[in-house]
């Protein structure tokens, strides 16, 4: 995934590859790392970096992320729309396709390409034992599905990524 | 010995104090203002009062409402901490009066201490060394060349009314004199209506010594040794060690017996810091007694194991000294830098806001005396401290890696500390050689821009954290609704 | 000096060494098991390895393993902590073929010193006193009389096969020694098989007393002093101190000088313990080296500001030692305690499992060593060490009042500790008085059951929190599921 | 509100007074003591008992509360049916009628001793701008309804309590 970001008010753009069976890497200035990442806390994180272990703390306090890693602080801004679910920005949030708690997926009822009304049913889900419907945020053609019947899905992951039109851009980035 | 104590203050002083009250089996009450309501140091205490709004004028300033707490509660006694009303002869009176016992020196000794020229007259007639000059203005500049053929060039021309560095002039060269005497005078006559001048040694860049001491209702008094003081910003110390890199055996020894004619002059009792302007031939001079704890005091008690609060309240209770000078030993060095809530990068601003996240590093010979807890709003209406990071090692050396490797360790999120750049002036070659001065810090970290060398594996990490599947991203620690969206979050595309 | 270390060790040691390491600028390398992979020691490292499964064997025991991950990295030296492979000749032989620098003493030393019989005949040969005893069984009760005057009464009867306590008898008089070789030599018979029984010099209640040396490449050896370890339970130590109460500055140096030919004899190179015993009148006995860094080393870092971590180090780097005897002072009373994951009230059982909250003290005088945080789960693989509390204050009173100030502010939920159990036996009159000896906490406080003071506070506190309003109970602190539930708990009644 | 509880497998009983204007009240062992309490942080709060602050500690794991109080550690277990949202206890959880979220009540759909069936609606609240239902979890009679249209309720706040027919008495105390 693409990520440009405000760090300490300077911009960095970079590139993690995503396929979880690989080696992680990400792409930074012409540069690529090997990383891994494990999480210790609810703020807390140990990161492998090109064989280095470091270890960081998060906090998050409106859109901007604290960071503390090897005694140094950096404040970064994430200047993609809101890639991920962060608390208080629910106006975007409403805007993403996820399950609000584990589930398994039942039905996929729309197809990639297809073009989706606002409240068009997309999926349903199946969570204690209820059958529940994700719909779809706004107008826009659907892009990408990221889930199939029988999946084990989680809170955060965008399950039906749907390219708005013209007319409903507001809060929507190419990554939903 | 007291059953029960007040301490008057607030913040990582307020609980250090009551730590050792705790240790001593003292009941503490604490008192806090409205914007104390969720403070530490109320957390620490086995009562606590409130005294009124967050101005220090109605809360930790207010003599009354402290009074009145104390005796409601029944302290025996009223620690003042340091800051806020710890030097004022006042309330050390008022003390007396309603028969509480104040935890530091004799009103009489603040009061002649507090008086700078009294002071200055105290300590002439007592042989401790101040600094030489003049103590009447004068304007017939033959007599002002052969003022400071007396004192010494380079000398400092200050004018009698002033302030803020207007008719001042330094004047290394006898032949600069009479063109400085005319500026200076013009200059004051401007700024404050009259052009009277007087003259002073002038110290280029002093260092700033101070030396503890203990002075028992007995007339026992013993010193404790040197804190070298010397790095400050905003004329403020920022970090302090003991012993001094300038000191040797005899100097200390020679101060440290300056420092007890100076308390002993005032008719002093307790806890007290004489502070002396050392230049850089050697030569020190008075320059105040701070009649309280210092801010820096733990340096002292890693260094000699001696805790200088168990002292306090020991004096304060009528208890003698429990050993002579000759068993005061000092062994390791021993490092304070001062944690503030502000910022290096913009002159040291105060930056008060919420800890949003809060690490204190631990391990040999590290210790912590912290105002502060993990979503704890630091204040606007006070002193911007928000901890000390004390450390101690088998000398100088070791001291120093000790400190940037516990200042690494120190992970504060959400307000702007010093703590990066702590690290660098702590490593910094200058630092290193011990050649500290006041000015340190303006003259080679100002302005100061962070090295920033993580700045790339910082976007790795955030951008990793971010892809992380929540699932994993609970770990072992507490769930927390960053990793488990609310319906709040999550309800927006859900058919209800 | 090395410039990367591996750290063969887990838990707070490793995370305490790999402190000194960041300290002298070495990069570290943890290695770990499949049972550790989140532990703290990981995330102290500068590069990790994993070893293998969780079994010892597979991990923290398997030299080959090690060594391979010392050689994949590239590094120059292996720090072996205390336990696991620490004390293990064959590792410390196959470092030295593998061009590995082992931070410890030489094989043969270990060796030899691992050998009881062999390091009592070297022991005897450079005048260290042992225990007085027969090397060899005996069946002539006049023999046995005649040794058993020699000895001195009271003396133990020892099966020469024996064990667990199986043909033991101690005799205090003379006339009893027929009756009780006969028993003695019986029961051994039933248990073991045969009945052959030696005899041992009787100490009753004593005191384990070890004494920590250094020696460098060049035969240069200095002690720092005791550390008095006679509270155990289950034959293992839980409280340590230094300064011990039972020795006078005489009887340290004559113990000190006995341990310094003590591993003289041995041919013994970096930092060492030797323990002794020490009975009611004042003699004491060698038991055995501890060839090892001890768990207790940084009550002596205390004493003595002397990072030992940073001494080993330096000595297996073939630096000489920087100080001589007379250097080495010892300032104030330092006391530690072992927080356990175990169950003081089933008699000291382990109790591993995860770690819901953790606070640790802060503040004058107190250190923690630590290798947990909050929402570790502790393994059940490994010792179940937690932590160390230490503190260091002027003097025995003053450090015994610290330590039960900081053990109250010592939070740890979720396991079972033995944090109020130690508040306790530290309070007690028998530690006040120093009155200490091995068998204390199975006299004195077995079986063990908390004060509980505070039964009835605790119910009100867990009631009013539960009457809260959820919209206070978030505080100032991070919003937790527990606050705001996830739809996981609250969709239930909800119509979809 | 009235508690039973096992406190190192002790029973202790205890009432607390719950009028939000009166000073707060325990009684336990026919002793009243006067408490007042703050909350610190996620799991740190501050009692003040008869004019003494204690500090306390807590973590719940299962259906125990771990509490640490002045250098004594209690393990909790309230013998009342979930009196109170914890994790983990979702078949409990799913027969409360709470808010899933902060939101406001526009309708109350029952009264006071009314028999309502498994599934009827009962309150209809509004929340992020959208209308939604509670149901009853349970066949029952409405005992209680503790909001009226207008009130802000939050999550944890009982709205309705519903003593369970016989047949349906799985999980339900006398407090839902």
């Amino acid at each position: 995934m693409e990520y440009r970001l405000l760090v300490n008010h300077e911009e960095k753009k970079l590139t993690l590859s995503s396929s979880p069976d690989l080696k992680k890497t990400a792409f930074l200035e012409g540069i690529s790392h090997q990383y891994e990442l494990k999480s210790i806390g609810a703020q807390e994180y140990l990161l492998e970096l090109d064989g280095r272990l470091i270890p960081f703390y998060l906090a998050c306090e409106d859109a901007k992320t604290h960071l503390f890693i090897q005694g140094e602080t950096f404040i970064i801004e994430d200047q993609a729309a809101a890639r991920i679910i962060r608390r208080g920005s629910s106006d975007d949030l409403a805007r993403m396709v996820t399950p609000p708690m584990p589930a398994t997926v039942i039905r996929v009822l729309v197809s990639e390409g297809e073009q989706v009304e606002r409240s068009q049913a997309l999926m349903v889900l199946s969570a204690m034992k209820m059958e529940t419907t994700l719909v779809a945020p706004y107008h826009g053609r659907v892009i990408k599905i990221n889930a199939a019947p029988g999946a084990q899905v989680m809170p955060g992951e965008i399950l039906v990524e749907i390219e708005p039109d013209e007319e409903d851009q507001h809060g929507a980035g190419t990554n939903l | 010995m007291f059953k029960k104590i007040l301490v008057a203050n607030r913040g990582e002083i307020a609980v250090r104090i009551m730590r050792t009250c705790r240790e001593m089996g003292i009941a503490t009450i604490a008192v806090y203002s409205e914007a104390d309501r969720s403070a530490l140091h109320v957390q620490c205490a086995d009562e606590a009062a409130l005294l009124g709004p967050s101005e220090p004028g109605e809360s930790y300033l207010n003599i009354d409402k402290i009074i009145a707490a104390a005796l409601q509660a029944g302290a025996e006694a009223i620690h003042p901490g340091y800051g806020f009303l710890s030097e004022n002869a006042q309330f050390a009176s008022r003390c007396e009066e309603e028969g509480i016992i104040f935890i530091g020196p004799p009103a009489s000794a603040i009061k002649l201490l507090g008086d700078k020229t009294r002071a200055r007259a105290a300590m002439l007639a007592s042989s401790v060394p101040v600094i030489p000059g003049m103590t009447q203005p004068e304007d017939d500049i033959e007599k002002l060349s052969s003022q400071a053929a007396a004192i010494g060039y380079p000398v400092l021309i200050k004018a009698a009314a002033g302030g803020g560095g207007k008719g001042m002039r330094v004047v290394s060269d006898p032949r600069d004199l009479q063109g400085a005497f005319t500026e200076a005078t013009s200059e004051a006559r401007r700024a404050f209506g009259e052009g009277a001048v007087y003259l002073e040694k002038f110290l280029d860049r002093p260092r700033h010594i101070e030396i503890q001491v203990l002075v028992d209702r007995f007339g026992q008094a013993v010193h404790l040794g040197e804190r070298e003081c010397s790095i400050q910003r905003r004329h403020q110390k920022i970090i302090e060690e003991t012993p001094s890199p300038a000191l040797d055996a005899n100097l200390r020894e020679a101060m440290g017996q300056a420092a007890l004619n100076a308390v002993r002059a005032a008719g002093y009792v307790n806890a007290g810091t004489v502070e002396f302007l050392l230049d850089n031939e050697g030569k020190f001079y008075f320059l105040e007694v701070n009649t309280r704890l210092q801010v820096e005091h733990p340096i002292t008690e890693m260094i000699t194991a001696i805790d200088l609060v168990r002292q306090q309240i020991d004096i304060a209770s009528g208890l003698p000294l429990a050993f002579k000078q000759e068993a005061i030993r000092f062994q390791g060095q021993a490092i304070e830098c001062r944690i503030y809530a502000e910022d290096p990068e913009t002159g040291f601003l105060p930056c008060p806001g919420k800890i949003l996240f809060l690490k204190e590093p631990l391990g040999p010979g590290i210790r912590v005396d912290s105002g502060i807890y993990s979503g704890f709003t630091v204040p606007t209406a006070y002193d911007p401290i928000l901890s000390k990071l004390i450390v101690h090692a088998a000398d100088r050396p070791q001291a120093i890696e000790r400190m940037r490797r516990a200042l690494a360790e120190y992970v504060v999120l959400g307000i702007k500390t010093p703590i990066a750049f702590l690290r660098e002036v702590v490593g910094s070659e200058a630092f290193r050689r011990g050649a500290t001065h006041t000015r340190l810090i303006d003259e080679s970290f100002n302005p100061w821009r962070p090295t920033a060398q993580m700045t790339d594996a910082a976007c790795i990490a955030y951008a990793a954290s971010q892809e992380m599947p929540r699932k994993y991203q609970m770990g072992d620690g507490v769930k927390t609704a960053d990793h488990f969206p609310t319906p709040w979050e999550t309800l927006g595309s859900w058919s209800l």
